[in-house]
């Protein structure tokens, strides 16, 4: 794999649950220890685009190549193996164990010699984990429980780390804290791709930026400059019919 | 369900049914023959009660055979300890069964599916314990012998059912007035309100029906048509003891409905008959009876759910509608 | 284009009144103090991002989640602990995000179905199949038909209700609810998934039932879909109503690209 | 009432309560992972009594050894079953539910068991002689049978093992795991259908436990299956439906109270408490004592 080929690329993935497709012909490359940050209206289906990178919808027709390798037949725990790690929307941890048994758990496939290695590893990632070990998963903040689902899953050293909305019930503080803490991964060569709502705080930390409109890319581009466009104010709120929108590309 | 008005091929249905059902008393004297004809068409009632709470509406019940019995146990009581007459014991038999029906139901509908349908279960396990073991009420294991044949009239002019023949007549009343009545019910808008709580209950409400009542509904009257055929079949076999409870009977009427198919009608009344009658002919031991409707409710379940009805609705599908094809989905 | 006859501002007359709704789950304020107005025969548009509590106060509103505080008057008359079904019977009815139709009816009786609750026969005129009860059966038929023909299925009316499209479901279960003639309809995101000639399809025929007097509060994301349809727009941001207005002023309105850009998921800790 | 005769009924009701717990345990291991139930729970413990029954007097009288071999040979055999069964419990959307396939299916599993016993050993009750000591160890006027005494051992061993299993060693977390969230399972790369097959096969054992356990105490037909399922569902669903630990400890207040009922009031109500105690239950706090979710819906 070239040193320009992108770690990760979409081909006109078209997927979507059995129903009518929702992610409709997306063609995106997402560029090695970059962060990548997907946003646009309600409904455009961003959430539905990054499951299906992981494998957790139904693919009607394109390729998803990660690391040279065509994954789109593969399953989700054949993607995690290969060093894909998604921490879905909401809270996705075992609420009723605690810390450290969460991430004993998450450590599973790491040989057991290494596991305490890999522990220490994400502890040193995310230190604030570090003195609510014995604590409830269930009974940390929302952020708290952000942080750990992203640990649970980097105990692997995944390469590429997709992420759902992080920022979904957190306090604008914690918003903060969590897309500092993926851009400290970025910066210590993971490939991030994150879906976010919060558009502002993303895009500051993101390395480039892709507006979905409707199941697909509108336009894409350099994060500063996507908030700069103001094509953004026509995918949020409309004005043009989306088909105008989507000849500008 | 085809075009020609529904009443007209029902009523040919029904008609052939009754008519052979007249005959069979002339074809043969044998009681061993009359014997499975009545426990045939008591049986296909009573499992015709559990497709009314379970086939229509959807929940699974397997509190029927508790019905079957409490309904058994109250008609031989009113009439040896009471001295009442069968029929008194039959309508006190059907009160006692929606009374509790209803109690129960209340309670049980509180909670998801999953554990409604475990007490029910416990329900008819508890109903057995209590006929074992609460003496002065049940007599317990020895049960209630010797109950007297049913009869009409007074003095002199007493029409009394005790004939095989006799007590087959008697019964085929039973399953016509019983089934009919059914049928007039689930073919009603009564039955339409029932399959659509069963098919999506939010939607139900949301269209402003209220669900829990018709559920209560349902329910109330599985439990009479179950306690009614315990009622009648006891006073056929003339003792009632705690094995009415048996999973047996729990298991018989599950196979005959999903054999027919839930929340159809006469694949039911069909398969009710066919599956009461063939294992008598076979004469098999009680056991691998048992073990063979033990295998056939796994096959029922793994390969056709839907049971009969399920069979010919697939066939009269792949006529009439094509696919959808995928351009379409894509559109 | 909004030419709403109805002075565009909610204050006249509401029909459907929401105050100080809140409604957490376990800390999350999903909808922290709701305060939201539906004018008598207007067509209310209610858009806000994700996770700012738009279904949540729908559920609220329509008795499908009661542990929530706050008033919810529809005429005056509180609606706060009644049942879903009750709240339906009331003249509120409800469409829902993932789509419900009866798949294993037929279209028509899809309809015909939602009107049982609606047309006063009682339990033993449906048993009996006395006169009055086939005469009201055919006046609901004759008003089904003709429900189907306004959202273009009337072809489709013997087909299997299972066997529609995405977009024809949403019209089947739109014709549904109408038939009982409600006072107040609300309409859970009818045009996800649907493609833009639909959507706008729909759209002229929530106008036209509009037009005959039936009141909507639409929930969508497709934006340009409700800023051609509403007279008056909520925009929901962090559980609460951030402004209510038309269309236009809603558009050009800084604090609302800025509640969708800034992420206005809801205030946790 | 004598202190001494209340003291007696809270032993032997503890002991009871905890092989009910061994039994019940397995039941809401099933349904807190799979959400499947199994209503041949009962019979694959009498099946367990019965295999006691012929391979105890093959090894001349040997408890301990044919303890070994019936646990082992389930673990074997319901690790060979779970495969099959997972795959018969597929369904498409649509299609009839899980849950309700689950309980058909074991429905027509618990009448083959059962009959299949019959037919084979026939209804007549069976006492299997071991070589466990007749007599009993006494405390003051308490006597504790041997028979007892080693059920009781041995399920509070089983217990601590499991309860080990459950929090120290990581397969037994990822069954926690599976139950309290099925796509965070996912998310971090765990198999489900591999965790399925291990909490089948673990249930499996845990009746074979029971039935094992059982033999030195009383004397059994094969319709003892049908009377241990009510108890355990009792227990299951008061200690809230899928709680492993709760059942646990509801298991062993109803031994108790059973025990102290029965030995004051009638006979009858020693059984009706379980399912009166459910509907209790039901009507104050249907999510259970412990609750794990069961709520409406």
């Amino acid at each position: 794999m070239s040193a320009t080929d992108p770690l990760l690329r979409c081909e006109g993935l078209v997927a979507g649950y059995g129903g009518p497709p929702i992610v409709r012909q997306v063609y995106l490359d997402v560029p090695e220890n970059e962060m990548m940050t997907l946003v646009g209206p309600n409904g455009a289906g961003k959430s539905t685009l990054l499951r299906a990178l992981y494998g957790l919808t139904k693919t009607y027709a394109g390729h998803i190549v990660f690391a040279g390798r065509s994954i789109e037949k593969t399953t989700p725990l054949e993607r995690y193996a290969t060093g894909i790690a998604l921490v879905p929307q909401g809270r996705c941890n075992f609420d009723r164990m605690s810390v450290a048994e969460n991430l004993a758990v998450a450590a599973h496939s790491v040989p057991v010699a290494r596991r305490p290695e890999a522990l220490d590893y994400v502890l040193g990632l995310f230190p604030t984990l570090k003195p609510l070990m014995q604590s409830m998963a269930g009974n940390l903040s929302g952020g708290e429980q952000q942080l750990l689902e992203m640990a649970m899953v980097l105990q692997t050293r995944p390469k590429c780390l997709l992420v759902d909305e992080p920022s979904l019930g957190l306090s604008p503080r914690m918003q903060a804290a969590v897309f500092e803490k993926l851009a400290e991964l970025r910066d210590g060569g993971m490939t991030v791709v994150a879906v976010e709502q919060n558009v502002r705080v993303a895009l500051a930390v993101s390395n480039r930026a892709a507006v979905l409109v409707q199941g697909e890319i509108a336009f894409e581009g350099p994060a500063d400059q996507i908030l700069a466009d103001d094509r953004i104010r026509t995918a949020y709120l409309g004005g043009q019919t989306i088909s105008q929108a989507a000849n500008d590309r | 369900m085809t075009r020609t008005s529904p009443v007209s091929w029902n009523a040919l249905l029904a008609a052939l049914l009754l008519a052979a059902g007249i005959i069979v008393p002339f074809l043969t004297q044998s009681s061993y023959f009359l014997t499975i004809g009545i426990s045939a068409m008591i049986f296909t009632v009573f499992a015709m009660s559990l497709n009314i709470v379970y086939g229509y509406a959807g929940l699974l019940s397997l509190a029927q055979v508790g019905f079957w019995g409490v309904g058994s146990y109250v008609a031989a009581l009113v009439v040896t300890r009471l001295g009442g007459s069968i029929w008194e014991g039959m309508i006190a038999a059907a009160l006692v069964a929606a009374g509790g029906a209803i109690l129960i139901g209340a309670a049980a509908l509180r909670l998801s599916n999953h554990a409604f349908v475990i007490v029910s279960l416990c329900f008819t396990l508890l109903m057995q314990m209590l006929a074992q073991e609460w003496i002065d009420v049940t007599n317990g294991p020895m049960g209630i012998p010797g109950l007297p044949p049913p009869s009409i009239g007074f003095g002199e002019a007493v029409f009394s059912f005790g004939t095989p023949t006799r007590f087959f007549y008697l019964a085929l009343v039973f399953a016509t007035v019983s089934l009919g009545a059914i049928w007039i019910v689930v073919t009603s808008r009564v039955g339409k309100t029932l399959r659509m709580i069963k098919h999506d209950e939010t939607l139900a409400r949301s269209l402003g029906l209220r669900v829990t009542i018709w559920k209560l509904v349902a329910i109330a009257l599985a439990s009479v048509f179950a306690a009614l055929s315990g009622a009648l079949y006891v006073f056929y076999v003339t003792i009632v003891d705690p094995l009415i409870f048996d999973v047996y009977y729990t298991q018989v009427i599950l196979v005959i409905v999903i054999i027919g198919g839930l929340g159809s009608f006469w694949p039911v009344v069909i398969s009710g008959l066919l599956i009461t009658v063939l294992p008598e002919i076979l004469r098999t031991p009680n056991e691998l009876r048992m073990i063979s409707y033990g295998v056939i409710l796994l096959l029922a379940v793994l390969i056709m759910p839907t049971g009969i009805a399920g069979l010919a609705g697939k066939m009269r599908a792949r006529r009439t509608t094509p696919a959808t094809s995928t351009a379409e989905l894509l559109q | 284009m909004t030419g709403a006859a109805n002075p565009a501002t909610a204050a006249a007359d509401p029909l459907l009144q929401v105050r100080g709704l809140r409604r957490s789950f376990a800390g999350v304020h999903a909808v922290d103090g709701l305060d939201l107005d539906v004018a008598q025969g207007s067509v209310t548009g209610l858009i806000g991002p994700n996770g700012c509590g738009k279904t949540t106060s729908v559920n609220c509103i329509t008795g499908f989640d009661r542990s929530f505080t706050g008033e919810v008057k529809m005429m005056e008359k509180p609606l706060a602990g009644l049942a879903p079904e009750a709240i339906a019977r009331g003249g509120l009815m409800r469409t829902f995000q993932a789509i419900r139709v009866f798949d294993s009816f037929t279209v028509l009786e899809n309809v015909k179905l939602s009107m049982q609750s609606f047309d006063g026969t009682t339990v033993w005129q449906a048993l009996a199949r006395t006169q009055q009860f086939r005469r009201t059966e055919h006046e609901t038929e004759s008003k089904a038909y003709e429900l189907l023909e306004l959202v273009g299925l009337r072809a489709k009316s013997h087909d299997a209700a299972g066997e529609l499209s995405y977009g024809q479901k949403k019209l089947l279960s739109l014709a549904g609810i109408l038939m009982s003639s409600p006072r107040l309809v609300i309409l859970d995101e009818p045009v996800a998934g649907v493609n833009p000639t639909r959507a706008m399809e729909i759209a002229d025929i929530i106008k036209s039932v509009k037009d005959r007097g039936t009141t909507f509060l639409v929930i969508e994301h497709n934006i340009p879909f409700v800023m051609r349809l509403c007279d008056s727009v909520v925009v929901m941001d962090r559980g609460k109503r951030l402004v209510q207005g038309p269309p236009e002023e809603i558009r050009n309105d800084p604090a609302v690209l800025e509640a969708y850009l800034g992420g206005a998921a809801n205030v946790g800790d | 009432m004598s202190y001494e005769f209340l003291l007696q009924l809270i032993v032997n009701g503890i002991v009871v309560g905890l092989i009910y717990g061994l039994i019940a345990t397995g039941l809401a291991l099933l349904f807190g992972i799979l959400h499947i139930v199994n209503f041949a729970h009962g019979e694959m413990v009498m099946l367990a009594m019965y295999a006691m029954a012929v391979v105890v007097p093959l090894l001349g009288g040997s408890y301990m050894a044919s303890f070994a071999i019936i646990v082992i040979a389930a673990a074997l055999l319901g690790w060979l079953v779970s495969g099959g069964l997972l795959a018969a419990l597929s369904s498409k959307p649509g299609q009839m539910a899980i849950f309700e396939k689950s309980l058909l299916l074991t429905l027509g599993l618990s009448i083959i068991l059962l009959n299949g016993v019959q037919y084979i050993f026939t209804a007549t009750p069976m006492m299997v002689t071991t070589d466990i000591p007749t007599g009993a160890f006494t405390f003051g006027t308490v006597r504790l049978s041997y028979g007892h005494a080693i059920a009781g051992a041995i399920a509070i061993v089983i217990f601590a093992g499991l309860y080990l299993f459950l929090t120290r060693s990581n397969s037994g977390r990822a069954l926690r795991a599976v139950a309290q969230n099925r796509e965070a399972a996912l998310m971090i790369g765990l198999d489900p259908e591999k965790v399925a097959r291990r909490a089948i096969t673990l249930s499996i054992v845990l009746c074979a436990v029971g039935g094992a356990v059982l033999i030195p105490l009383y004397v059994f037909q094969p319709i003892v299956g049908q009377a241990l399922l009510l108890k355990a569902f009792a227990i299951v669903i008061i200690g809230g439906m899928g709680n492993v630990l709760g059942a646990a400890v509801v298991a062993l207040g109803l031994g108790v109270l059973e025990s102290v009922v029965g030995g004051f009031a009638n006979i009858v109500w020693q059984n009706a408490i379980a399912f009166l105690g459910m509907i209790l239950v039901l009507l104050i706090r249907p999510q259970g004592l412990f609750a794990l979710a069961m709520r409406k819906g």
